[in-house]
């Protein structure tokens, strides 16, 4: 990385100009970095300052520093329910999507079935279309008839459903990636398929494994619409359905509510999404293989 | 784990099928069967059916409320002529199409790539920093990432016009477009800014190594070592990437499609069509119109990484 | 404990390729057995079929008294160090070890106490904690097989067990796999692809190309009697000097020279026959006098191999590589004469390349 | 690359399984009947949230009338249940979630909506007459005698009552006296026809860093840029936006009311054209008007009551000096006279309601519920903090005089209002007309803007259903 001029003689001009370009062009990607660092740190000033302030606008000032806003929060018989709920959600639909998709995506990656990947490309497809808006009547229509509605296991399946076809898509590139020998050594001690999955795949994939729990979570965690119509009781709703409801009958948005929300809504995942990270390191694997 | 010297394994040669899908723990496919079955009934209970459902509706003129609500009747294909012959559609698409290219695309893309290439050499708080601003955008809550944008660009009292000194500039009706594109790339960078930088991870350093010693430039480098070395990434990522930009919703909730529908993609025109509008039946057949395009990005990214193998 | 006996041993690909074509092999109980043959012979295919990571397509293979060809690998009774260890890069060296004897469901402190004892006669002490990729080549090396033998297998299979080493620790590792597989008795079958290795390891060894086999056989005869010219040409560290000749009044002319037949071949060979006449480098002096069965030749190149150096030498319009102790050692473009040691030599037919006699 | 025949495989297996599933979901849906004197539970859902929006509607409920309903029911000797299912959402959403509860035959025993939706929730056989549902005790309720037909007709359809109208309002312009004064206009002001408000609004323009009037246009803000906007323009020409059967189509109301958008926001630049298209283009407005910064707003009471209000945590943009600085007058004809029915000022009324679940399981005793939460003394309760005008003229007479402004809309204001026609198509003409202003807003002319709402409106409900076709 760093230039070192000729150790002996003169420093030869090719050298200085090396130097100098190499110089300029450390400077110039400093510049970079700190404009690029400022354009993705510049929105998120607000949801850090906004919460402490007694009175906090659309624009960024510094506060007029208080924690009333947190204590009135608090007193929403819904607002700290609802990101545990959110908790309940993510972590739920997260359990049975990485369960469930780790399972799918092991047998789809070992096991040669034809037209697989066309399935594959299929669901990931209809997943982008049952997910919005169109789907909504029949998604409804089926909960109800299951008797599912205002039921956390509703939810946890609609969003599972539609979440699942990434999380094998995804997990199937990581599964293929894992050199063969690790199964097939488990496997002449004995080892049965579901303890090479267990003992040794879920470990060695556990970096993918990690990342599309996080996905998981980051998804169901902003999802509004799902639980919005599956679920009756407000008890119920998560945060990103309660989130709304602190905007007046004109659609006005109550800004010391709003910011102190949207940061309590933001920080676990936030925290769940860093320590993740530092426990597990993301890594993928792997891309889709010929 | 191994080294980087492993010579090609004997006896490998005359079976290059083993490399994929052979069984190698033994799972049989009775048991693959099990193993995939759950998934597959959630999915086909919560997302097949519905879909089918959905495409059902999308022949009928039902509506969530009023007459047809009642006794919607079979229209066949007359909610596609009508929204294949509406020029608010192809308005929709070409938005859509904009949108897609410049923040999935180009955007999302092009500087996640840019940013993983660039903090790979670097370590410490500064790596730590620039990647935790870009995954923390990723991680908050749409509909908290919109507000943090509304807040940003707010006319009169936004942030951007309070550095830029642009006092009143209305950043969301004089310049719609670009600001949904700039949020989306916001929100979305991470994904393929992490996914780039593990496949950067993976190339062989004496590849690069010998593409230095040769005296190839970075941008050589990129072009003969990297970019070969990657390219099931950069499929993986364009392929979702594209497919998630073509059915975000967010934007919506910065612009609400305006003004007077400059923002209006896909997503937000289904919305619109089907929720206020009250038009489900209509939204159904948009929505399966949109997959239909999605199908055909799908399958052309396919196509293109299939040609570049047999090269 | 156990032989292994194959029979008619068939695996073919899908498309019809075979791995391993009708090879017929009975390895003895206690035996250390190679498989050795260049890259792509099925060496490796015919020990994932013993493992039974690999489905025989037909044929059968009996482990013991029992017939397993189309047993689960796990209950074979083999265990396996794979060319790249295939070590758990999440468990710790001990929960490596015992990885097999979690699979029998031994208890954990048990099973962690058999791993530090298995160790310990490895010479790992002190690693049980590290992680794989905190050891060396050869530590790794060693945990495998550790892994390996720690459930007392019948059989033990190695898949190229030193290729993943540099030089130096390869020979290490050699004696050391020779005495453990010598203090534990265990039928051992390993693949490799390095003459030397076999020789130096194997009390037999099987030479096989394109899926079927060459020649069965101790080092002993593999290298002195080969089957055919591809044995001959494949084992030992200078391959064999093989010239193609004919029979010519009982005797054989190589080129612009004669020589006699190998002694017990007069009989098997015809007038006019075209052959292959074979000797090794080490079993042809270079003389600088004439003498009797003496073959003028020139130096044309001279590669110094330490102890003792090879030259090449042009004999009319023959090469030929011979081996000279280094005080003799002439320079390019030196003139003088090869003298083969005639009981060493051998003699292939050129059509089947079957040696003759 | 796709194996159709293998996802017509899967498919067909899902569809098996879910049907199976759905199937088995029905038999097992046979509840236990309820006798009539056992416990009996009933639900109420609103668009309203403790802590959130709507709060003080939700605390009512959940406070003040289900104790106080299940004690009376006790005293008859009734083991009553009453549970509230609060929503706080915008409207859009609730009313999809209503209708995805009344569709499948579930939901709330009581239901709050918005007027508007009656018609297309009738329509579709989600809900039915009041009478229908709950049998006699409905018309016999003393209630309907303190409601003007007027206000009962907001949740009314085809001359049918589906619900019990829970409020009434108004629309006036406010304006603010400091701003008024600075540009020489008296404080005490009421225009008389359009150009009176327009000499206003020049006169405003004059002074520095004011935007003198704000009249909602824009699809923007949806449903306020034609309650707040065009409709009382439109009736201000004496058209109505439906009548006698016919949508309202090319007419010379329409484009007058047009062409006053453009002398606001183009020729004369009276107003701020931008904001009109901002996402929260409303919600600024009032800001601006708090902050001094509006001249004009054509706004409902809701805007006095809940906005600009001083008191503690009820404005959302409070005005402390509201009851100095903000004027109100009636919204005038295009010119005297010229208003419907012949009038010199006119206006527009919404109005909520709370509607009867016909799949409800105890009609009867939901209808005592809804009659209870609309008695006079359930309204003085709701508006002991914060007053509204309520449906009932007892309960209006009684508590309004605390507060001239209400009292003003509902004395003077609510004789010449207007409503907005209860019918299915209506939303979507709304959507319709909002385009047209934003269309004149942004630039496009008259006709323009004409030509493209008569085409879309057209499209919404046929030809034959357009006036002047």
């Amino acid at each position: 990385m760093t230039a070192t001029p000729a150790k002996t003689g003169p420093v030869t001009s090719v050298a200085r100009n090396r130097t100098v370009r190499q110089y300029v062009a450390r400077v110039l990607f400093a510049v970079l970095m700190t404009l690029v660092g400022v354009l993705f740190a510049l929105p998120m000033v607000w949801l850090v300052l906004a919460p402490f302030d007694a009175t906090p606008t659309l624009s960024l000032e510094w506060p007029d520093w208080t924690l009333d806003n947190f204590a009135r929060l608090a007193e929403n018989p819904y607002a700290l329910r609802s990101i545990g709920n959110s908790l309940i959600l993510g972590v739920g639909t997260m359990v049975i999507v990485v369960g469930l998709g780790a399972l799918a995506a092991y047998a789809m990656s070992r096991i040669r079935i034809p037209g697989r990947d066309g399935i594959l490309y299929a669901l990931l497809l209809l997943s982008s279309i049952v997910t919005g808006t169109a789907a909504m009547v029949p998604t409804f229509q089926i909960i109800t008839q299951l008797g599912l509605i205002n039921n956390y296991v509703g939810v946890l399946l609609v969003l599972a459903g539609g979440i699942l076809p990434t999380v094998i898509f995804i997990l199937k590139d990581f599964m293929d990636s894992i050199p063969k020998s690790y199964e097939e050594s488990a496997r002449l001690y004995g080892a049965g398929p579901f303890r090479i999955l267990r003992d040794v795949v879920a470990p060695i994939a556990r970096p993918g494994l990690a990342f599309i729990s996080i996905w998981t979570i980051v998804q169901v965690w902003g999802n509004f619409l799902v639980p919005f119509i599956l679920l009756r009781s407000p008890d119920l709703q998560p945060a990103a359905v309660l989130m709304y409801t602190f905007y007046t009958e004109s659609g006005q948005a109550d800004l010391r509510l709003i910011s102190t929300f949207a940061l309590l809504f933001s920080a676990p995942v936030l925290i769940i999404y860093f320590v993740v990270n530092r426990r597990y390191g993301f890594r993928f694997h792997g891309g889709i293989k010929s | 784990m191994t080294s980087s010297t492993v010579t090609p394994p004997a006896g490998r040669v005359t079976a290059p099928r083993r490399r994929r899908a052979d069984d190698v723990a033994g799972l049989g496919k009775a048991r693959a069967g099990l193993f995939v079955a759950p998934a597959l009934i959630i999915i086909g209970i919560f997302l097949l059916f519905p879909a089918v459902w959905t495409v059902w509706l999308g022949m009928t003129d039902y509506r969530l409320t009023g007459l047809q609500a009642a006794s919607p009747e079979f229209v066949g294909l007359e909610n596609y002529t009508e929204a294949l012959t509406d020029p608010a559609f192809w308005n929709s698409l070409w938005l859509t199409l904009i949108f897609v290219v410049a923040s999935g695309i180009v955007g999302q893309t092009l500087i996640g790539f840019g940013l993983a290439w660039s903090v790979r050499n670097i370590t410490g708080w500064v790596k730590a920093l620039i990647e935790g601003l870009v995954l923390a955008a990723w991680v908050i809550p749409a509909s908290v990432a919109s507000f943090l944008w509304l807040a940003l660009l707010d006319r009169r009292t936004g942030t951007v016009n309070a550095l830029l000194g642009t006092e009143g500039a209305a950043w969301l009706i004089d310049h719609p477009m670009e600001a949904i594109i700039l949020f989306n790339i916001w929100v979305g960078t991470a994904f393929s800014m992490q996914l780039f930088s593990s496949a950067l991870s993976a190339v062989p350093p004496s590849q690069i190594e010998s593409a230095k010693m040769v005296g190839a430039s970075g941008w050589q480098q990129l072009r003969d070592v990297i970019v070969p070395n990657i390219k099931g990434h950069i499929l993986t990522n364009t392929l979702l990437i594209t497919l998630w930009t073509f059915n975000t919703f967010t934007p919506y909730l910065v612009t609400a499609g305006g003004p007077n529908g400059k923002t209006e993609i896909l997503s937000v025109y289904i919305y619109e069509t089907a929720i206020p509008g009250g038009q489900l039946g209509l939204g159904a057949a948009i929505s399966l119109i949109m997959l239909l395009i999605n199908l055909v990005i799908a399958l052309g990214y396919v196509r293109v990484a299939q040609g570049r193998r047999k090269r | 404990m156990a032989g292994i006996t194959a029979t008619q041993l068939v695996k073919e690909y899908p498309g019809g390729v075979r791995g391993v074509d009708e090879v017929d092999v009975e390895i003895r109980d206690g035996e250390f057995f190679a498989l050795l043959g260049p890259s792509g012979c099925g060496k490796t295919t015919l020990l994932r079929s013993i493992a039974g990571l690999e489905a025989i397509t037909s044929g059968s293979l009996v482990i013991g008294d029992r017939d397993v060809t189309n047993a689960e690998p796990g209950v074979r009774g083999v265990a396996m160090v794979f060319q790249d260890y295939a070590l758990f890069p999440h468990m710790d060296v001990g929960d490596n070890i015992a990885y097999p004897l979690r699979i029998k469901r031994v208890k954990r402190d048990e099973r962690r106490g058999t791993a530090a004892k298995v160790a310990d006669g490895l010479s790992l002490q002190g690693l049980i904690e590290r992680r794989p990729g905190q050891l060396s080549g050869g530590q790794q090396q060693r945990v495998a097989l550790a892994r390996a033998v720690a459930t007392r297998p019948d059989v033990l299979l190695l898949d190229e067990p030193l290729s993943n080493l540099d030089a130096r620790l390869r020979l290490e590792a050699r004696t050391f796999l020779k005495e453990l597989q010598r203090d534990l008795g265990v039928t051992t079958v390993f693949v490799t692809h390095d003459q030397a290795e076999a020789l130096a390891l194997a009390d037999r060894i099987a030479v096989m190309r394109a899926g079927k086999l060459q020649q069965i056989g101790t080092p002993r005869e593999v290298f002195q009697r080969p089957n055919n010219t591809f044995v001959a040409g494949f084992i030992g560290s200078n391959p064999m000097n093989l010239l193609p000749a004919q029979v010519r009044e009982s005797r054989l002319a190589v080129g612009d020279a004669t020589v006699s037949l190998p002694p017990g071949t007069e009989q098997l060979v015809r007038e006019g026959q075209d052959v292959v006449w074979g000797i090794r480098p080490e079993y042809v002096r270079w003389v600088t006098a004439e003498e009797a069965g003496a073959i003028p030749a020139e130096v044309s190149v001279v590669e110094n191999l330490g102890a003792s150096v090879l030259i090449v030498v042009n004999a009319g319009d023959r090469k030929l590589q011979v081996a000279v102790p280094e005080d003799q050692e002439p320079a390019p473009g030196d003139r003088g004469w090869i003298v083969p040691q005639l009981s060493k030599t051998l003699l292939f037919d050129a059509e089947t390349t079957e040696r003759i006699g | 690359m796709i194996h159709h025949s293998r996802r017509g495989i899967v498919a067909a297996f899902a569809v098996a399984t879910a049907s199976a599933l759905v199937l088995a979901g029905c038999s097992g849906e046979a509840q236990p009947e309820e006798t009539e004197d056992g416990p009996v539970t009933l639900t109420i859902t609103a668009n309203a949230i403790t802590g959130g929006k709507n709060a003080a509607e939700a605390d009512w409920i959940a406070d003040w009338v289900i104790p106080q309903f299940e004690a009376a029911m006790e005293e008859e000797g009734r083991d009553v249940t009453v549970e509230f299912e609060p929503q706080g959402v915008d409207d859009e959403n609730y009313k999809t979630k209503i209708a995805l509860d009344l569709q499948s035959g579930e939901g709330a025993d009581i239901i709050g909506m918005d007027g508007i939706w009656v018609g297309e929730f009738a329509e579709a056989g989600y809900i039915k007459p009041l009478s229908e549902v709950a049998g006699d005790a409905v018309d016999d309720w003393e209630g309907w005698e303190q409601i003007p037909e007027a206000v009962q007709a907001a949740v009314s359809f085809d001359d049918e009552r589906y619900g019990v109208p829970q409020g009434a309002d108004g629309r006036v312009l406010y304006y603010n006296k400091t701003l008024f004064e600075q540009a020489g206009l008296p404080a005490d002001w009421q225009p008389e026809s359009w150009d009176d408000v327009l000499d206003a609004a020049r006169d405003l323009k004059q002074v520095e860093g004011v935007t003198p009037i704000q009249l909602n246009a824009g699809t923007a803000m949806g449903e306020a840029t034609t309650m707040q906007g065009l409709l009382p323009l439109i009736v201000g020409t004496g058209e109505q936006v439906y009548e006698d059967g016919e949508w309202l189509g090319d007419s010379d109301g329409l484009r007058d009311a047009l062409d006053l958008y453009k002398t606001i926001y183009i020729d004369e630049g009276l107003g701020d054209a931008v904001l009109q298209q901002e996402a929260a283009g409303r919600d600024t407005s009032f800001q601006l008007f708090a902050q001094n910064q509006i001249g004009i707003l054509l706004e409902g009471d809701y805007f006095w009551r809940s906005v600009i209000n001083p008191a503690e945590g009820v404005g959302t943009a409070p005005m402390a000096d509201r009851d100095t600085v903000v004027g109100y007058a009636k919204i005038p004809a295009m010119e005297p006279g010229s208003g419907i029915e012949g009038q010199d000022f006119v206006s527009m009324s919404g109005g909520t309601g709370r509607v009867l679940n016909p799949n409800s399981e105890h009609p009867e005793l939901a209808w005592e519920l809804l009659a209870f939460m609309n008695s006079a003394e359930a309204y003085e309760e709701r508006n002991a903090t914060t007053i509204s005008i309520t449906p009932r003229t007892d309960v209006n007479d009684a508590i309004l005089s605390e507060d001239p402004m209400l009292t003003f809309v509902s004395e003077e204001v609510l004789p010449v209002t207007a409503y907005r026609p209860p019918l299915a198509a209506y939303p979507q003409v709304s959507t319709a007309l909002q385009q047209a202003t934003l269309d004149v807003v942004s630039g496009s002319s008259v006709d323009d803007a004409m030509s493209a709402y008569v085409d879309a409106v057209t499209d919404i409900v046929g030809e034959d259903a357009v006036a002047g076709n």
